[in-house]
């Protein structure tokens, strides 16, 4: 035993005090709205125990579970991945999921929807215009031969790969949208994150759609917009930068317009995988659909 | 259609245009003046040294002109943030250039007086 | 404001407009700020030319009824310290626009905004911790050297002394 | 249906071959994005170096025995020979898989596979393949998203698909799909735990529905618990931690796993992991959790804080901001958590619902029984992916083929209709039903299991239906009301929960996630058989249908 307890002392045991009493309750001011009844939106204080890693997303599912089923958030992971729970939470852009309470040091936690989206209801907000935006600079790989073959990739160093990588971490969560002065009263503004998810297709190796998405994002409404006011970035729970990438982007069309539109991608790879294509499986496939089980 | 990128190139070189002769422009009234500022605006001072001198006029009609651009192309950019739809774009657009020549075409009007002996 | 939401949601835009958006100022990061003075200096100075477009204009029918006093009258009631102050903040706005300016020209030429990197938590911008804000800083520090000298010029030699 | 790795995969198949000939409907109850695939971690497993020493057959043989031999072994053998295209495809496609420096994919060791296997992009996998199968998804004109939209009925009528029964949330407006193929990809059911690394939406809508309209659920009993779902918030911590070298430690500080499988040690498949920890911990040498929540050590020092810093950025976030540890320091604390699904509703090797011509089912949501009673890590996405591109194509090339389906009875839809308004009058908050079951099922159906905790279970889950019959809806707006989707999934959920712990008490063997102190031997003689469970109004019928064995005779597992 004595050998053991010695062996122990490598470890730090993890601190979990303060998971299971509350540590000490604080008011949820939470923004409520239906579009049916009220004209304006308005806050209703709601009083939440708080125990040492409570988020603010666990503070609003206690106050649904326990206090008013009727508040409408939306939210699914609950660690910071899906990008549902995007709040404006004590003035500031953040996920609810990720924010925890004591954190923010204050006996009044104010939840209001995000900014410049149709709001829908108490703290749910339409991103449609958000993701039609995403659609429209189209962020998927251009070129020709995609699908000329399906057993063998294209190639891609790891520094390749560096130049767009933070860029891929967007979860299309809508607080740089939120947060960015222009998206505030320009409805057609493209906003930080598709010029973001622009400049991180047209940057990476395997892509020859340079031109294509020029002429989507340099228009009055598109990447000119932006004036690097750094909102977004600063907002971005997953370090995204976008204001990084849209400066990146602006040089490109300043600097690197035709460079980039005649960029040849990365070839693929010389080697061939095995393996089956589904043409083979289906081929093989025996036509009649199967019919129910017969039970042993 | 002119690109969105070409105007805002334009307008980050008028801008820097705009620095230097607007460096020159305040060193005119200030520590190049015998006097000072207070001598500056004096009209002979202003006509006989300024104006009349080719050098000068053609420097000031160079910043009129960079500063027409430049100021009317960024209200243009203010304004289509301020609102949208296809009616007030085009309306923004129009207004904007021609308020730039207008402003430009009034302002030579000013410099350019003294070099076409009355004829405006 | 009657622009369409681009998907016609029928739910309220809920768009924070000019003071909400652009004039944001609770938890503002520093580039909101610069990019927020860029707008108002910009703006102010802009109006500026226009009003000094029409006060030049003088100098032409000075010119050409050749009674200097048109002129002279003009800049007579113009000085003053009133006036002064006025053209002291046109300085310095127009000092700290230019400048700022060329911060923007360079982060549009991709100068001084970090180089991509694996973010790592906690997640802080490599945009927003690169030579582009030393450089809003030195810009400033540089506007008021120079709104400074402005004042030099506009009150103690013509006011004070 | 549904808008995982499944759907989006088979969406974008059916795009892609049905260009102008096809309209396509994605239909999820979440915005796509949002599903909860994202959340996958660790990686997906193909074989692709087969020149460096990997193989289809050491894959194949990998995955059943990884699945205690009750998986069907015709399909994991054409599972195998279709991922690694699969992998391509979603390279060629944008994802941004880590590199070896020569460019090609780089790939990483994961439990269970005696290969290096697992292909990656740092430690959100599932992300970026949601990621870029939605992105590519918007290449494509004849797709149409409906993104909180909430199905509560599969239309079936004369063993042929018909549509969905659908309402959308954020309008409450009933809405009829039909349509001449259907696939369902609604995902598992794990948020029937408490302690579970699911996100909060996966309440296994679409298996219910399927067990509603009377088709058999398959082998629902097989529930994974991950090693590693971080106390206390039940957060995974990938396995691709202990894939670059971490280990478990216990209160010694010993690496205990080397005592439970000498040659993988802590790479053993989940089941075994999970039990030599639950086994560590109730023999008092777990460390005393908060909440009953007791745990073991995940030590990530022999990583190096650069690998981790590199491989595993996520994990150091969710250490640090939901233990408020930073694991390049300090070990986390972990304990098995609810995982994976292993059963869904019961479909051949090709994706098909028998019995039911134009309906298929995917991903986790379906069971082709790949991955039998245990799943191997990073077979799950990759699984996802093979059979939505699986179902997606047969789909279009079978609705290419149809003429028009006849209308839906009306009186079929009226009645759904009736049965959501009613829905809702009562009494009991759904909410605290949803409390009342995570407490059941994590203390009886957990990784242990015996007669008599599964019989408590059984009656006290009968009991949360009736109450769940008088379920109540406070919220009576009509826009968002978030509050009846929540109590629709409770429906659902205690449903679910009944089949899962009436299969287990009936299982009287342990297999695989399935794991009864009662019987502790697997029992090949009297057990080697996929259970079916229909639905009966008093509670699930269960029947049985034999295992496809083609190659590998079941044998003991050792890791
Ligand atoms: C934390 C975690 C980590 C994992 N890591 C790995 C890993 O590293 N490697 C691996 O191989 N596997 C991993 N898995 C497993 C893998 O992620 C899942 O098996 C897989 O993502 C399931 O995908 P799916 O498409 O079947 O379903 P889901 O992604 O669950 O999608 C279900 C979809 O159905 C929709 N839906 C549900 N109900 C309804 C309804 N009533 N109406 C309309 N739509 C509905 C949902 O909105 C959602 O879009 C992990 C799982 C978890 C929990
Ligand atoms: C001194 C006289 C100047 C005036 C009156 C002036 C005026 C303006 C105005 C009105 C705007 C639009 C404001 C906005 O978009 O928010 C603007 C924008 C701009 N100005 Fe100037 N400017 C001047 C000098 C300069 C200089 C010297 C530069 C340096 C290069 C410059 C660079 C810019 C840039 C880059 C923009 C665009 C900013 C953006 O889009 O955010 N300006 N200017
Ligand atoms: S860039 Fe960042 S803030 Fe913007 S949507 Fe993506 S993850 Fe959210
Ligand atoms: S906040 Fe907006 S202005 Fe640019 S840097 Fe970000 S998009
Ligand atoms: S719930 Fe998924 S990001 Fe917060």
């Amino acid at each position: 035993m004595a050998a053991s307890e010695q062996k122990q002392l490598e470890f730090k045991v993890p601190n979990l005090e303060g998971v299971e009493k509350p540590i000490k309750n604080v008011i949820f001011r939470v923004s409520r709205f239906d579009p049916d009844r009220d004209r304006e939106p308005y806050y209703r204080d709601y009083e939440v125990p708080v125990y040492r890693f409570t988020t603010v997303l666990d503070g609003l599912l206690y106050i649904k579970y326990n206090l008013d089923p009727t508040l409408a958030v939306r939210y699914s992971c609950r660690m910071g991945v899906c990008g549902s729970c995007a709040m404006i939470v004590n003035g500031r852009e953040r996920l609810a999921c990720k924010t925890n309470v004591l954190s923010l040091n204050s006996n009044i936690v104010t939840v209001r929807p995000i900014n410049n989206l149709p709001l829908i209801r108490d703290l749910v907000t339409d991103l449609r215009p958000f993701f039609e935006k995403h659609k429209k600079v189209m962020p998927y790989i251009i070129r020709d031969d995609i699908e000329a073959h399906q057993d063998r990739e294209f190639l891609q160093s790891p520094a390749e790969l560096n130049e767009y990588m933070m860029l891929t971490d967007c979860i299309k969560c809508g607080l740089c949208y939120s947060a960015c002065p222009t998206t505030a009263t320009d409805a057609l503004f493209l906003g930080p994150q598709a010029l973001a998810q622009a400049y991180r297709y047209t940057i990476d190796s395997r892509d020859a759609g340079a031109a294509l998405r020029f002429d989507v994002v340099d228009d009055p409404h598109g990447v000119w917009r932006c004036h690097f006011a750094g909102a977004c970035s600063a907002a971005c729970p997953k370090g995204v930068d976008p204001a990084f990438a849209i400066q990146q982007l602006k040089k490109l069309l300043l600097y690197k317009r035709n460079a980039m539109k005649s960029r040849k991608p990365a070839p693929e790879s010389e080697k061939v995988r095995e393996g089956t294509s589904v043409e083979e499986v289906l081929k093989s496939m025996p036509k009649e659909w199967p019919s129910p089980p017969a039970p042993k | 259609m002119v690109r969105e990128s070409t105007l805002m190139w334009i307008q980050y070189i008028t801008g820097l245009g705009i620095l230097v002769l607007g460096a020159l422009h305040f060193a005119s009234l200030t520590f190049l003046v015998q006097g000072g500022y207070p001598n500056a605006l004096s009209y002979a001072n202003v006509v006989y040294d300024r104006y009349e001198d080719p050098l000068w006029a053609a420097a000031l009609e160079a910043f009129l002109a960079l500063l027409s651009y430049h100021v009317f192309n960024g209200f243009r950019v203010l304004l289509l943030e301020l609102n949208q739809g296809s009616g007030w774009t085009k309306a923004v657009n129009v207004t904007m250039a021609l308020a730039a020549i207008a402003a430009f075409l009034y302002g030579t009007r000013t410099i350019l007086v003294f070099h076409l002996g009355g004829a405006i | 404001m009657s622009a369409p939401a681009s998907s016609g949601s029928k739910f309220p835009r809920n768009m924070r407009g000019v003071l909400g958006g652009w004039a944001r100022v609770s938890h503002a990061n520093f580039e909101r700020w610069l990019y927020l003075m860029h707008r108002l200096t910009g703006l102010v100075v802009g109006l500026y030319l226009i009003a000094h477009l029409a006060e030049t204009s003088d100098i032409v029918p000075a010119y050409l009824s050749g009674d200097e006093n048109i002129w002279n009258n003009l800049m007579q009631s113009l000085y003053t310290p009133e006036a002064h102050a006025g053209l002291l903040i046109i300085a310095a706005f127009a000092v700290y626009h230019g400048l700022n300016g060329v911060r923007l020209f360079l982060a549009a030429s991709g100068v001084g905004v970090g180089r991509p990197i694996r973010p790592e938590w906690p997640y802080a911008p490599v945009s927003l911790r690169s030579f582009q804000r030393s450089l809003g800083w030195l810009f400033i520090a540089v506007t008021l050297i120079l709104t400074a000298y402005a004042f030099y010029e506009l009150f103690v030699v013509t006011h004070f002394v | 249906m549904g808008s995982g790795i499944a759907g989006l995969r088979a969406a974008l198949e059916v795009a892609r071959v049905g260009k102008g000939k096809l309209r396509l409907a994605v239909v999820s109850k979440v915005q796509v994005m949002r599903s909860h695939s994202v959340a996958a971690e660790g990686g997906s497993a193909a074989v692709l170096y087969p020149e460096k020493g990997d193989s289809f057959d050491l894959h194949a043989y990998d995955t059943v025995k990884g699945g205690d031999f009750l998986g069907d072994q015709d399909a994991v053998e054409m599972f195998v020979r279709l991922a690694p295209y699969e992998i391509m495809m979603l390279e060629r496609w944008g994802l941004p898989w880590n590199r070896l420096e020569d460019g090609r994919v780089a790939q990483r060791p994961f439990g269970g596979h005696s290969y290096p296997r697992a292909t990656f992009a740092r430690d959100r996998t599932g992300f970026y393949e949601m990621q870029t199968l939605y992105d590519n998804l918007l290449r494509y004109e004849n797709v149409d998203l409906f993104e909180e939209h909430f199905m509560t009925k599969i239309l079936i009528d004369d063993g042929t698909f018909r549509g969905f029964y659908v309402l959308d949330m954020k309008t409450q407006d009933h809405k009829l799909f039909r349509g001449k193929a259907g696939i369902v990809a609604t995902g598992g059911v794990g948020r029937l735990y408490g302690f579970s690394t699911y996100s909060l939406t996966v309440t296994g809508d679409g298996i219910a529905a399927a067990y509603m309209a009377g088709l058999p659920i398959k082998d629902l009993e097989f529930i994974q618990f991950h090693p590693t779902g971080l106390v206390p918030t039940g957060i995974l911590v990938t396995e691709g931690v202990r894939g670059e070298g971490g280990v478990l430690r216990n209160r010694l500080g010993e690496r205990f796993m080397e005592r439970y499988a000498p040659k993988f040690k802590d790479l053993a498949s989940r089941d075994v992991v999970s039990r030599a920890i639950i086994r560590e911990i109730m023999e008092g040498r777990g460390f005393k959790g908060p909440n009953g929540l007791d745990y073991v050590l995940l030590d990530f020092s022999p990583i190096g804080r650069e690998r981790i810093t590199e491989r595993l950025p996520m994990m150091i976030e969710l250490g640090k901001e939901f233990a408020g540890i930073d694991p390049r320091d300090e070990p986390l604390p972990v304990r098995p958590a609810a995982h994976y699904t292993h059963g869904g509703i019961h479909v051949d090797k090709y994706g098909r619902v028998p019995g039911v011509k134009g309906l298929w089912a995917a991903g986790e949501a379906a069971c082709v029984s790949i991955h039998g009673a245990n799943r191997l890590g990073a077979n799950a996405t990759m699984e996802c992916a093979v059979y939505g591109m699986l179902t997606g194509a047969q789909a279009a090339e079978y609705a290419m083929s149809v003429d028009d389906p006849p209308g839906v009875p009306q009186a079929v839809l009226e009645e759904e209709a009736t049965r959501i308004s009613r829905l809702g009058e009562g009494t009991e908050s759904p909410y605290q039903i949803r409390q009342d079951l995570w407490k059941i099922m994590d203390a009886y159906v957990y990784v242990f299991r015996d007669e008599q905790g599964l019989s408590t279970a059984v009656k006290q889950i009968k009991e949360l239906k009736e109450r769940a019959k008088k379920i109540r809806v406070t919220d009576r707006a009509k826009y968002y009301n978030e509050d009846l989707f929540r109590a629709l999934e409770t429906v659902n959920m205690v449903t679910l929960a009944e089949i899962v712990a009436t299969g287990a008490l009936a299982r009287k063997e342990s297999r695989g996630g399935h794991y009864r102190t009662d019987y502790p031997k697997r029992d090949d003689v009297n057990w080697m058989k996929h259970t079916l469970a229909y639905y009966t109004p008093d509670g699930p019928m269960l029947t049985y249908i034999p295992v496809t064995v083609t190659r590998w005779q079941p044998e003991e597992r050792k890791y």
